[in-house]
């Protein structure tokens, strides 16, 4: 299990570069004026062809992509054209704060969504699964921006409980967490339900009952665990689209977060910026859904076997 | 040979009968055959010179009335209008972004999961490099980069949708392939493309389904989000997702402008949701005694 | 409720389970009587479908509801009604007054817990006993069916079917239960390990005194495990006996068909004769005696009089009308040898 | 195994639970609302902006809400009155000795946030240094060199005579360092952005990315008339419209500068609040590619000035909040002149002209925008021109990508806006001249030699009535030949707390804060 972790750690490596390669040509292909975006529209054109050339922007791509690279193998995740600054600096400043955005969301989702899922589907049919249901799919229906926006206005501008935006403090975490989180519960709740349909339909779950285990016991016991295999699947994809998310979530909340500054990167074309963004998100999914892998062999033995 | 083609001719008429059996499936089709009539006959309900694009500034904002079902827009156009016309670009942007996704993800994901060890290895590393960039980045970078179309959407939709499909597809597979049936498919000689096409993916489609008709519905809302960002689809095409970011700044005065197209949004979802739910049930070989 | 005692350790009364499903009702046990003396084993044979494992699951009150129901009749365990008990009394009878046997040890058996701790978990259920105990006792009946006690830390994938299918039997009868329902054990198996499981179930049920409802399509098992036979067919009991009453007096044409379908050791140039038609669609049974669209004996009052049950002697019931007064139907003739 | 997967993920958790409380931690002085206006305590500011600062350091940055900081912590050599003229702010005084010298005096007793005093050397290290700064740089292109006279003298040699030396001073990017101070935080391997600090009525106090940045005020600045009235400004970012306005209403903020303006008429209606409106230097213009046919023929020009609908495009874009504009300078910009010709609403003529022209049957062309405001422009303009058969496929698209776009002349016509500051040759040339065309602003590639020479005399012109007269043939021209067509001004709008006083608009986005107080 070691040497797999290990591997899988290394296998990393090989994830830095095809990202950076990835996004390094599809920036690449976009057209965009860096120095204009920088400098502004008053900005004389000497000012712009000075700033490009000490970017290095009228080098070509193959020489840019070259020079990065160099710096990344250097651990240097170079400096933002906009603001001159280290990108690796500024990526940290406001990775803690998507990461927080992200963590409780999903536990928010998954707090939530897990057990719903589970009544709904021991309920099959019933009123109970109808109505789990459809605050399910109202989740995944209720485009993101638009519930953030009702949640601001009814729960900071008419109700006052939580502030409209921000990072500070546990009430401002609310509401962006709820945003959030909803989206991707949907998601956990109908995966939950399903699986949990199919396996309380298998022939060990008839088993459990007949050696005389209680209803509880069988679900949460028997059933959960096996149940649990895709849906921990779907909460290490979610992770991913709810870091992507967080780029909505951040920009109606005003959170200061990386998805706010990787939007602003790629609308400026700030290469470097966006590049440490990917490479440090992709870092951190790559570790989640490495997580997810171990979570598998944890909780089934078929699979463990599989990784020795 | 006869034999098997009536057997899955009866299979798929058994999935139809266990479907139509299915209220709330059915109640989904419908709106989805609505849908579908709506988008098929836009021209003949509205027009869309007079009614969709054409414009009076004078009488914009302006609540549901008796000529304006729906109310008008910050241009002064019938939303109502726009909206049986938006169901056109919403249906073809979810079908298409999903079947780009499936297709690709799908094809991947079955190799990988079905041949295992280095095949497996080297498919799921690039997914993990597409899946490393979460899907609305790995969307809206190259929207930007190819420039913001109705084609170019849905391309990058479809294109940051692979590695979903991909992994349900190989865990689905990697799931079925030890099973007998796999089995005995390869002990009559199949070779593994064969059994791969013939046997595992109808086994492993329940999943796929369940996923693609929330996918089709991410769809439509990535278009949303990508028109929220403005990256979506460009004026003055009637997009439901772009109807909503445009009213976004009359959320408090003029409800209407978010609150139909966003119905239209959460109805369309629904409705898939509804259907795919039950295709699941009626696809799955397990509910068959 | 006092403990009485009874002859039987089993008593099924007019039994009527339906399932409501979008086709229809299906009545699929439709009035049964069974009766298990204690330590003595009954098998239940008869088609897929015929309403056997329902009838199992009856007893465990484990069917699917929804869609199953049971509409009507008696069950009686050691002299108790069964359907008095609330759900939480029926979890304390279940694995350690009755236990099941499946049909398909391969996936009778969590594939996310240790074998050891499968078995243990019965233990625990019934019996006062802490984890550890409960761990050992497991090994020990392990080993008892015939697999290493340190085996038990393994995973079912990790198992052949047949060991699946011990595991399974070690789990049902580690609390010696006062029945055992095995509902098709053997089916799923290869031949030679088949033999050696029925062995095994024979010699462990022995040894505890247990009662069997077996359950099989198979007569041969029939012939070798049982005391005592019922044959099924369409939810209905058609034929009841003991085994000498079943094999040498055979008196349902339906049983007989049974016995038609087995290949003959004795003369390997005999054609098999196996039963015509399928068995009726559940949801809309034929009128009369179910069985008649089958019967190269039917005649015409056969698709409209359900047959009664007729005493062929103290051992012996059937149904058919062949053997009720004035009805006119004879069993002959035909192509019967 | 399970150790494995319990080190992971506690190691996930616990840097997500620490980012937690890193958050949590810095839940400081939340509570303290500068709205309830406490008597005699300390009023602390919170001003709503829509973007984040991009540097505190005046060299690196060439935005408005990195200058909102910075000319607030920094001075410059001069400042702009209300009645755009130039008056000293560090400088006493300063002379023309001749076209290219000029000889300033500083004020007396000018002292830095640590105590140190403001020297001439300092003004010669900042000015110099800038010179190398890609952002800021060209400013003081004209600048050749900075003569230290004693402390309080020092005389600008130019390389070019220019009228916009003294306008360029008062720009953010001309703020004056204290040498010292910066040549301490170069040499410890730090940036001057780390630790900015001048001369300014407020010392900095933190920046937040992405949050808010702070500012205290400066007990010992030197203007006691422009010395500030509260105690700490406070910048948060709120990218998101409706959420801004929210903020204000429910009291997280006491002024907002980037008003949505789609709010603004809930702002009026609000007794709490109260909306401040100034006429800005703000144009909106659509033009078309003149490099391309048919838009080199200044009939279809003129025809499109006639066609388009600019009081619609005004309400469809930014909710009717300013006035349909026929000029191409901003009303309240310095070199503007009310000498335009005027094209009115008149499909009629649109039709006429386009018969004339040769393209009665209409054509199909493209329109790029960078926004969502403008994308709104653009459908109105669409539905306008469709009247005369005219196709325009808009294509909205980042900015960086509509520069590039446009600046290769990849446009056949485009949207923009212009934000003219103190200086009307910052205005002028790049977006008329020749040489401008494409990527220095021009994107309209209208190229004039006339013009290109009037814009270069009024720029170095030192006659005040003959730069007048080059502005109004410049402007007389252009619009005779319709390069643009002007859409609309928008006004400027700042929306505050009713009891908030001191709020003092500029119309070129410099706006003052320090005399914001209850």
């Amino acid at each position: 299990m070691h040497k797999y972790v290990i591997k899988r750690l290394i296998m990393l490596i090989p994830v830095v570069i095809g990202v950076s390669f990835l996004v390094f040509f599809i920036m690449s292909l976009a057209p965009g004026d860096t120095a204009r975006t920088i400098l502004g529209e008053d900005a004389p054109i000497e000012a712009i062809e000075a700033l490009n050339e000490e970017l290095g922007l009228n080098d070509p791509v193959l020489i840019r992509y070259g020079r990065y690279m160099v710096g990344l193998a250097h651990g240097d995740l170079g400096t933002s054209y906009k603001s001159g600054r280290s990108v690796f600096t500024e990526v940290m400043s406001r990775f803690p704060d998507t990461l927080k955005l992200a963590f409780w969301g999903m536990i928010f989702a998954v707090v939530l969504s897990i057990p719903i899922g589970i009544i709904s589907a021991t309920k099959q049919y019933s009123l109970i699964d109808s109505v789990s249901m459809v605050f399910a799919l109202l989740g995944v229906a209720t485009p993101n921006f638009w519930l953030g926006l009702m949640l601001i206005i009814g729960f900071s501008l008419h109700l006052r409980w939580f502030p409209s935006g921000g990072s500070e403090g546990w009430k401002a975490l609310v509401l962006p967490v709820i945003t959030l989180g909803t989206g991707c519960m949907a998601n956990i709740t109908r995966t939950t339900r399903s699986s949990m349909l199919e396996v309380i339909r298998q022939d060990y779950i008839r088993t459990a009952k007949a050696k005389g285990v209680g209803y509880r016991s069988v679900i949460y016991k028997h059933a959960l665990k096996n149940a649990l295999i895709p849906v921990v699947t779907v909460i290490g994809l979610q992770f991913g689209s709810l870091l992507g998310g967080a780029v909505l979530t951040e920009a109606v909340f005003s959170w200061p977060g990386v998805g706010t500054y990787l939007v602003n990167s790629i609308k400026a074309k700030d290469t470097p910026a966006v590049l440490g963004c990917v490479i440090i998100f992709s870092i951190c999914f790559s570790i989640v859904n490495l997580c997810v892998d171990i979570l598998y062999a944890y909780i089934d033995p078929r699979i463990k076997s599989k990784y020795k | 040979m006869e034999n098997k083609k009536a057997k899955k001719r009866s299979m798929t008429m058994e999935v139809c009968q266990r479907l139509a059996r299915n209220k709330m499936a059915m109640l989904g089709l419908a709106i989805l055959v609505v849908l579908v009539l709506c988008a098929v006959f836009a021209d003949v309900i509205a027009d869309y010179e007079t009614k969709v694009v054409a414009q009076n500034i004078a009488n914009r904002l302006k609540g549901p009335s008796a000529e304006h079902w729906f109310g008008t827009d910050e241009f002064g156009r019938d939303i109502f209008a726009r909206i049986i016309h938006g169901s056109r670009v919403s249906l073809v942007v979810g079908l298409i972004s999903v079947s780009v996704s499936l297709i690709l993800g799908g094809i991947l994901g079955a190799f990988a999961g079905f041949y295992g060890g280095r095949v497996d290895n080297v498919i799921m590393r690039v997914m993990d490099i597409f899946l490393a960039v979460p899907s609305t980045l790995l969307a809206m970078t190259i929207v930007a980069a190819l420039g913001s179309s109705l084609v170019n959407v849905m391309l990058a939709i479809g294109v940051s949708g692979i590695p979903t499909y991909a992994r349900i597809v190989r865990a689905a597979v990697m799931s079925v392939k030890d099973q007998e049936f796999v089995e005995a498919s390869r002990a009559i000689g199949a070779t593994n493309v064969t059994t791969i096409f013939r046997e595992i993916i109808p086994n492993c489609l329940a999943p796929i389904i369940v996923q693609a008709t929330l996918s089709v519905a991410g769809a439509i809302l990535s278009t949303a989000s990508l028109s929220f960002i403005g990256l979506g689809v460009q004026p003055p095409d009637p997009e439901w997702g772009a109807m909503l970011s445009g009213g976004r700044n009359f959320l408090r005065d003029a409800v209407h402008l978010t609150l139909f197209p966003g119905l239209a949004i959460v109805i369309t979802i629904l409705a898939l949701n509804l259907l795919g739910d039950g295709l699941r049930d009626a696809l799955d070989p397990r509910l068959k005694q | 409720m006092a403990e009485h005692d009874s002859k039987y350790t089993l008593e099924i009364k007019d039994l009527e389970v339906q399932f409501k499903t979008v086709d229809g009702v299906v009545k699929a046990v439709n009035g049964i009587d069974l009766a298990i003396e204690k330590g003595k084993t009954l098998g239940l044979v008869g088609e897929t479908g015929a309403g056997k494992t329902t009838t199992a699951l009856s007893i465990l009150r484990l069917v699917p509801d929804p869609p199953g129901k049971i509409t009507g009749g008696t069950i009686t365990l050691e002299g108790k009604d069964l359907f008095s008990y609330s759900e939480k009394e029926m979890e304390t009878i279940r694995g350690s007054q009755v236990s099941m046997i499946f049909q398909d040890p391969m996936t009778s058996l969590n594939p996310v817990m240790t074998v050891g701790d499968q078995i243990a978990e019965v233990i625990q259920l019934h019996e006062k006993i802490d984890p550890k105990e409960a761990l050992e006792k497991a090994k020990a009946m392990l080993e008892m069916v015939g697999i290493p006690g340190n085996r038990g830390t393994e995973y079912p994938h990790q198992f052949s079917g047949g060991m699946k299918q011990r595991v399974i039997i070690a789990m049902a009868l580690v609390c010696n239960p006062h029945l055992l329902i095995a509902d098709e054990p053997t089916t799923a198996l290869d031949v030679t390990i088949q033999a050696q499981v029925l062995d095994l179930m024979q010699k462990l049920r022995e040894k505890y005194g247990t009662s069997m409802l077996m359950i099989t399509h198979d007569l041969g098992i029939v012939a070798e495990v049982c005391d005592n036979v019922s044959i099924m067919y369409a939810g209905r009991i058609v034929e009841h006996g003991t085994l000498e009453d079943i094999f040498n007096s055979t008196s349902h044409p339906y049983t007989e068909g049974l016995f038609g379908s087995l290949p003959n050791i004795e003369n390997r140039n005999e054609q098999l004769k196996p039963i015509p038609g399928l068995m009726p669609d559940p949801t809309d049974l034929p009128p009369g005696c179910a069985f008649h669209p089958r019967c190269k004996y039917c005649k015409d009052i056969c698709k409209s009089r359900v047959p009664a049950v007729t005493k062929l002697s103290d051992t012996h019931l059937v149904a058919c009308l062949a053997y009720e007064e004035g009805t006119g139907v004879t069993l002959g003739g035909g192509d019967n040898e | 195994m399970r150790k494995v997967l319990c080190t992971i993920l506690a190691g996930v958790m616990t840097a997500s639970l620490l980012a937690g409380c890193g958050g949590g931690g810095s839940d400081q002085g939340n509570s303290t609302k500068g709205s309830s206006g406490e008597a005699g305590g300390s009023q602390a500011i919170n001003i709503g902006i829509n973007t984040d600062v991009s540097s505190l350091d005046p060299h690196n940055h060439n935005d408005t809400a990195s200058s909102y900081a910075t000319r607030h912590i920094y001075s410059n050599l001069v400042r702009l009155t209300d009645n755009n003229e130039f008056v000293g702010d560090l400088a006493e005084k300063w002379e023309f000795v001749d076209d290219m010298t000029v000889e300033f005096t500083l004020k007396e007793g000018v002292k830095f946030h640590d105590g140190t005093a403001l020297t001439a050397e300092d003004v010669k290290y900042s000015l110099e240094s800038q010179k190398e700064s890609p952002k800021v740089g060209h400013l003081v292109s004209m600048i050749e060199s900075v003569e230290v006279k004693d402390d309080t003298h020092f005389i600008i040699h130019m390389n070019t005579p220019s009228n916009a030396l003294i306008s360029s001073l008062n720009h953010s990017g001309c703020a004056i360092y204290s040498k010292a101070h910066v040549e301490k935080l170069l040499a410890d391997g730090k940036k001057i952005e780390d630790e900015p600090m001048g001369t300014g009525p407020y010392k900095f106090e933190n920046w937040t990315p992405g949050a808010s940045f702070t500012l205290v005020k400066n007990p010992d600045y030197f203007d006691p008339e422009r010395a500030a009235q509260n105690d700490k400004l406070t910048f948060k970012v709120i990218p998101e419209d409706s959420a801004r306005t929210i903020a204000l209403e429910n009291g997280e903020l006491d002024l907002l500068i980037d008003v949505p303006f789609t709010d603004a008429g809930k702002i009026r209606d609000n007794d709490k609040l109260a909306l401040d409106e100034y006429t800005s230097t703000h144009v909106e213009y659509f033009t078309v590619n003149q490099s391309k046919a048919p838009f080199d023929n200044v009939k279809v020009r003129q025809a499109l000035s006639h066609a388009i609908n600019k009081g619609d495009a005004l309400i469809a874009s930014i909710n009717g909040e300013g006035k349909v504009f026929d000029n191409y300078i901003g009303e309240a910009a310095i070199g503007y002149y009310d000498v335009v010709t005027k094209y009115d609403y008149d499909v009629e003529k649109a039709k006429a002209l386009l018969e004339e022209a040769g393209y009665g049957d209409g054509f199909t062309f493209n329109c790029y925008v960078s926004n969502a405001k403008r994308a709104n422009s653009a459908t109105v303009i669409q539905a306008n021109l469709a009247e005369l058969g005219i196709t325009m496929n808009i294509e909205q698209m980042e900015a960086s990508t509509f520069y590039e776009k446009t600046g290769n002349s990849e446009h056949d016509s485009c949207i923009a806006g212009w934000v003219a500051n103190a200086e009307p040759d910052n205005t002028y040339r790049p977006l008329f001249t020749s040489g401008n065309a494409g990527a220095g602003g021009n994107r309209s590639f209208y190229k004039n030699p006339e013009i290109d020479k009037l814009v270069d005399d009024a720029a170095t012109n030192s006659d005040k009535a003959a730069v007048q007269k080059d502005y109004e043939t410049i402007l007389k021209t252009l619009s005779d030949e319709a390069v643009w067509v002007p859409l609309y001004a928008q006004t400027g709008l700042i929306a505050r707390n009713a009891d908030l006083k001191g709020v003092n608009p500029s119309p070129i986005q410099m706006h003052d804060f320090y005399a914001l107080h209850y």
